[in-house]
């Protein structure tokens, strides 16, 4: 009984919709990883970078100080 | 008794195999925590083989089906609006998820998963814990990635569940 | 000592990384209240609006409960 | 003592004020709990007038403000990789926010803005709380929506601060 995600448009299917919003979620995850990365190579602090994504700077540290500043080649 | 005691002790084996398996999985996909998906290829991994022959029925590999779940979240996000460009750069370069410490942590899809394997005892299905029935319960799952992946593949549920019956029976 | 949000490369710019982050979440969470108005009005459950979303069904109800189905026109 | 304790409590219908202004702004843009900027919205409405006054000096308006924050919500979504119709679409039609219960709550920032202005005092800052007090506070954070805004509408970090130093001098 599922239905197909996209055999109608954005609005109309839930079943899309909400996938998108998974997904959306999903790649912001990643986009922060990376710009984490980029933002430590700078020698941005963790307080700079908790203000940039507007969550404290616990948040940032726990959620994020496993990345690594990003190595230029 | 002992008996009862030896397959739960099996199953324990065969269920920190399977939660480890799809945690790494769903890591690797920059997920800290494993969703269905991530424990449906996990499931084809194990050992016992159930899961795999099941795929191999529907004539579909783990690889196609792992490509699958990564055309679902893209088609999703360009459903939203981005554009495809940035939807690859979007994948590239992350940092990976730092090494899993502390108490096991599925997400909630994931929980649902292990919550439909303890169901599955309960409704006496007897035997030990196989791959084929972690695709049963994730097949009853009528939304979430895995039901995308399976309809992307043109496989649709009950399909799907007609080869999870018939290598149950084969099995039995 | 600000810098100026679109002077450099997405992958470069911490700042302008950062802020597309926080402007996904932002999409993400108004498409969700969205989704969910539809899905009401289709008459999705709550439990199935949770699996759709990979979330568990009190998560989703306690975000999003005050969502009222969408009224057709 | 007593003007002290006057001043506190007079700061403190000013601060409820503020907050509570602040989380319907947020709300009204679909954002549970206020951020900085919302907090610069409220200030713009307060009534001793002087956050509106910095804004005078500067040559913008409250609605030019609130809608830079949109624009630098938009671009950021755009420098994504998110089409415009798509980034608009996702504007229209949102369901309301409910009506705020429970304790107060402002996003992390919006907490800066508080314990900011609280350190004002400890800072030796005496007189009535005022709304060039929140601007003055929100204008040392470097990052976040503010920031980009008065950016976007070409007013530099040093230009809006010496548009907040000069009306606190008047008002001194």
């Amino acid at each position: 009984m599922n239905e197909t995600p996209d055999d109608a448009s954005e609005t109309d299917n839930p079943e899309q919709a909400f996938a998108s919003v998974v997904a959306l979620r999903l790649m912001a995850d990643r986009l922060e990883r990376k710009a984490v990365a980029e933002a430590l190579a700078q020698g941005w602090s963790w307080a700079r970078i908790a203000q940039a994504l507007g969550v404290s700077k616990q948040a940032a540290h726990k959620r994020l100080s496993s990345v690594t500043p990003t190595i230029k080649t | 008794m002992l008996k009862k005691l030896t397959q739960t002790f099996r199953d324990m084996g065969t269920i920190k195999t399977l939660c480890e398996a799809a945690e790494q999985i769903a890591n690797a996909e920059h997920q800290p925590a494993p969703g269905a998906e991530h424990f449906v290829l996990a499931a084809l991994e194990l050992p016992d083989g159930s899961a795999a022959r099941v795929f191999r029925k529907l004539g579909i590999s783990a690889g196609a089906f792992r490509e699958a779940l990564r055309d679902v979240h893209r088609a999703a996000l360009m459903a939203a609006g981005v554009n495809a460009e940035d939807v690859a750069g979007s994948e590239r370069d992350v940092p990976p998820l730092p090494r899993p410490s502390g108490p096991y942590n599925a997400a909630p899809s994931g929980e649902a998963v292990l919550n439909g394997l303890a169901a599955l005892r309960k409704r006496g299905v007897t035997g030990p814990l196989i791959g084929a029935h972690v695709l049963e319960v994730v097949s009853a799952m009528q939304h979430g990635p895995s039901a995308h992946a399976f309809a992307r593949l043109g496989r649709d549920a009950p399909t799907v569940m007609a080869a999870i019956q018939s290598e149950m029976a084969m099995a039995a």
